[in-house]
């Protein structure tokens, strides 16, 4: 049984890895999980300065998901190069870091940066929509998708996966975009940007007033975008959304997702990444899938 | 590597204490080793059955029976999470995850112990594990007090209720103050209002609080960066003016946080 | 206590109306909750002559919401200007007839059709995801929004609701498009396009592939659309998407709705509107609320 | 006006029939008329306790207890819902709405009614209230019939399999072409191509056969259109060639819909 697939040219032992920011760096889930088991880990976004995020509340639950304002606070890129590139590499797991910035410049330096670097893809965050400046902004407009892509593809040493945001009319547009300025491959879904209010105390539930919203309530738009995306770009895609079993795993693969990402999922099965892996295995092993390949885009 | 895990708990008993204030002990297979690992002041993540609450409860460890493998928490029902939990019956299984967080330094001298509203169990635990020099401040709304009994095989209780109906009537600072507490070490856990108090009143006296903070959690493990408090000092985890409650806390050296 | 409110010139009893498509014409929900309790009964779309709909499976479930593709079957205007209109004007209820086409003619044709009726608002649906032609296509693009607007109020004698997509970039935007063309008021949100796959069957579980999401898994998405919209313009809106108790619907009205909708919570309760209602009012006593109004748009 | 409600039902009891393959018996409030009002052919929507899952469940009426205001189901386990429901013990309660749609008219002359698979419940309950001159087909995959027995006191029973291990093998119309059995009308459930079978035998024959549908639905009380199923005519609610299988059948004359 073989559950290797090739992802922009690096080869992961199997399909799955974590969604930025729910993971950190993976130093606090390898208390749950063995890190060995991953195809990949991605890094929470790391910019080239530290960041502080927003005020509190930064999350709240709602119906079958959660909003989150966190606002990208990060260490900045030094830190990260010093401490949690090292951690990673005692693992025998790909790293995907997950780059955010306010301007392209930010993002840029982060890239330059990274290519001295011993991790195997980025993963650019245009598509965060808790901070004022930058994220979101460039998701939203196929422009600013083809030329910070062209930008940060011009100096990367890297592998690039573009993020997008479901935050638009057409996925099919801004995915088109990112492979024009010269993506490697793109993910999505990030965060549906929510709002909860509480009637009680008359007050949003978050700081922020708004929060991007994840977890299993959002799979089904993030299915229909993988699928639209996929059938849009040559380009592979990294599908998540709302993942919590092996079986919603399966689901991005055959909409045409060459990898996924367990996000939201980990806060509630700290142990979800690894038991999407052994159920994705149970699932080929009863239906006599010998490569996990054969169901990528299966479903027409 | 890999050594943590959800924990699939057993309802051991449970009962209501005051109105809409319910005490539960959980038991835990002997080889998780979630009982034997705690210590005052952590706290377990309690996860809902019902599948459209998906994230978990943050909720104080009260007491701590290792010979028997159990937690208990005291809580109080503030949403649908904790109302389902107080449907619970003996026999009745709940994943949790645990104990989480650093729990309180246990100091030399004396000690204040002070617990407002539903911050008060987890000082029963730390009541317990102190054994000695022990004065506990409890704060209560009104005369429907709970909890208040258990403590005194181990401390010296004192009693503030914001109507005056027991004790001092105002806040446990009140309280200190009327009684004329001498405390080494102040240990708080709380409404916002009152730790802010305590840390003013630690300020004051020139003495070591240890404050045990809330705030909305995520992840409850500090991967997720929601539940951060402000720091005096850049934290060496963050490198921002942050600290994770869920990790480096939930208590915090008074001086390093701002409330 | 009072609960009425006045919405585009029309007096309601309460804030409380059917989301188009989940409540047919109010004859079968009639046996489980009295019509002449709600503020307004609002009726499946209708075009100028019957459709036939989409294949099936037409509907299936997702987490904590469904998915449809009806296709908006309906009679068309002349069976159900005989037949539904005559039902509904039995009950002390304000009618509410949803109106859908494929082209601006086709719902100028119903529009116009139904000025000789008796009823009291009219909500054209440029926002359906299941159909091919119209539907969605008006709702996605401003300047649609504006002209098919203004070429149905030039010809609609009663208040006009333009009912907008949530799958776009900005829904400011549509609003005030909606708000430019002579809207009366706008409603939101439709539905979200999603896709579910069932991994056993290796198939859609819709035969129409993608479908509109509903039902509580929308709700943050519903009230953050709600909240910017009601901020982006000065009619009043009717907000919807996900409300299952009086709680919801108060969340809705706090973040500047109007009236709200009860929609797809009437299949999992089927007394859904009217416990809603009486949920309100609770909640109204308890806290010395003695005007709705007072709430609406109250958490800024 | 308003005479309709959603009711709770009690689990009277609950068993296993075979593998994946439940009985439940539901208790009704006697006010509440589920049971009295219901006739076969007829189903429950029968809503999941946990909340990620909102759609009713479809489940056809197998037996009807009048004097004791209870009805029975027999349901395979197909997902997570119907395991839900294969959890449930006596004294459970559940969330129900019907009974609904139109049930089976019953006929003078030679009725054969037709059951295929988790089709033959509701036959049980038709079986019963036609009382005289019936006899059923019973399809099954293989030997792990269910419910045969009790057919027995009410009809001649006939059998299929797939695999032949029991009676004919073959499907229904096998059966009741090896068996020779006469019949003026057919009653039938059963998957897809068992009612193709049965219309094109009831053509063939020139007799009446009365087949049971299903489709997934939303509301399950003729409101959201969820459910169609395509019609000779065009139907007099849609005024398009479409039925609604939860509240025009789902018992329908063959010749009136395209299978
Ligand atoms: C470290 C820590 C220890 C705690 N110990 C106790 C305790 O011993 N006894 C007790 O009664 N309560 C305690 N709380 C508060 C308790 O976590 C909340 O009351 C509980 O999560 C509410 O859940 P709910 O579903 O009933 O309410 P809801 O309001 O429906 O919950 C919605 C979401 O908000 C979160 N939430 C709501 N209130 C709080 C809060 N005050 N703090 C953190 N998250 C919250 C919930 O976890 C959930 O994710 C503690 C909180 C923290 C952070
Ligand atoms: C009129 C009618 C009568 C039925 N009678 C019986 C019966 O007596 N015994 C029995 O075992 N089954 C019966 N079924 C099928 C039964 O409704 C489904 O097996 C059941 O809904 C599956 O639910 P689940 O949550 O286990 O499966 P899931 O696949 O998890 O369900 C997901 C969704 O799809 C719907 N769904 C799945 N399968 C079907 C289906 N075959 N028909 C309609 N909806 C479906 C569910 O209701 C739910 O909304 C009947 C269906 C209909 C339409
Ligand atoms: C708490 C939290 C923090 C996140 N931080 C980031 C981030 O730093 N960069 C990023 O690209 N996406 C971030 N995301 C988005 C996720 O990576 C993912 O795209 C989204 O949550 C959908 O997947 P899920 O439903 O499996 O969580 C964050 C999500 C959550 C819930
Ligand atoms: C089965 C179904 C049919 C619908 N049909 C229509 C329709 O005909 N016209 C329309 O404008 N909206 C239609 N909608 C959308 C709803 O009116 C509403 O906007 C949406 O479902 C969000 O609300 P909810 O989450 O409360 O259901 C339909 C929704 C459902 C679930
Ligand atoms: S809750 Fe995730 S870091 Fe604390
Ligand atoms: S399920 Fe709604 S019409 Fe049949």
């Amino acid at each position: 049984m073989n559950l290797s697939v090739d992802f922009a040219g690096v080869e992961m032992k199997n399909p799955v890895t974590t969604a930025s920011g729910t993971f950190g760096s993976g130093a606090e889930f390898a208390e749950f999980v063995d890190l060995n088991e991953l195809g990949a880990v991605t890094t929470k976004g790391v910019a080239n300065v530290p960041w502080e995020g927003n005020p509190t509340p930064r999350v709240c639950e709602t119906y079958g998901g959660m909003l989150n304002a966190i606002g990208l606070q990060n260490p900045g890129i030094d830190v990260f190069a010093k401490r949690d590139i090292p951690f990673l590499k005692q693992y025998d797991t790909k790293i995907i870091v997950n780059v955010c910035g306010r301007t392209t410049k930010d993002y840029v330096e982060v890239v330059e940066r990274l290519s001295q670097e011993d991790v195997d893809l980025l993963e650019i965050n245009i598509s965060c929509p808790n901070v004022k400046a930058g994220g979101i902004a460039f998701g939203q407009d196929p422009k600013q998708v083809e030329k910070i892509t062209s930008e940060i593809k011009a100096k990367a040493k890297q592998p690039v996966i573009m993020k997008l945001s479901p935050n638009v009319t057409d996925i099919t547009v801004m995915a088109k975009a990112a492979q024009e300025g010269g993506a490697d491959a793109i993910s999505l879904i990030n965060t549906l940007t929510g709002m909860k209010i509480d009637i009680n105390r008359r007050a949003f539930a978050l700081a922020n007033k708004t929060g991007g919203m994840s977890g299993p309530a959002v799979k089904p738009v993030a299915v229909r975008m993988v699928y639209q995306a996929a059938h849009a770009v040559t380009i592979p895609v990294l599908g998540m959304g709302g993942i919590a079993t092996a079986e919603d795993a399966l689901e991005f693969i055959m909409a045409g997702a060459t990898m996924v990402s367990i996000g939201t999922a980990n806060f509630h099965n700290p142990t979800a990444t690894v038991d999407v892996i052994r159920g994705m295995e149970a699932f080929m092993q009863k239906n006599g899938v010998k490569d996990i390949k054969e169901l990528i885009g299966c479903v027409e | 590597m890999a050594d943590k895990m959800k924990s699939t708990a057993t309802v051991d008993s449970q009962v209501m204490l005051s109105d809409g204030i319910y005490s539960m002990w959980l038991k835990f297979p002997k080889e998780q080793d979630v009982a034997s690992k705690a210590v005052p002041g952590q706290f377990i993540s309690m996860y809902c059955k019902e599948g459209s609450r998906l994230l978990p409860r943050p909720i104080s460890i009260c007491e701590i029976n290792k010979e028997e493998s159990m937690l208990r928490v005291v809580y109080r029902i503030a949403g649908q999470g904790t109302k389902e939990f107080s449907t619970m019956q003996a026999g009745d299984t709940i994943e949790i995850v645990g104990p989480l967080g650093n729990g309180f330094a246990l100091k030399e001298g004396k000690n204040v112990l002070i617990g407002g509203g539903i911050g008060i169990p987890p000082m029963l635990a730390l009541a317990k594990a102190l054994k000695k020099d022990v004065t506990v401040v409890l704060g209560y709304r009104d005369s429907n007090l709970f909890l208040k009994e258990e403590f005194e095989p181990y401390a010296k209780v004192v009693i503030a209720t914001d109507d005056g109906s027991v004790g001092t009537k105002g806040n446990v600072i009140d309280a200190i103050r009327e009684e004329e507490l001498e405390a080494d070490t102040l240990y708080a856990c709380g409404p916002m209002p009152m730790l802010r108090g305590v840390k003013a009143y630690a300020e004051e006296k020139d003495i070591l609080a240890q404050v045990s903070l809330e705030e909305k959690m995520a992840c409850g493990i500090g991967a997720c960066l929601g539940c951060v408090c402000q720091s005096k000092e850049k934290d060496s985890h963050s490198h921002v003016n942050n600290k994770r409650v869920c990790k480096d806390g939930p208590v915090f050296d008074a001086r390093e946080i701002i409330l």
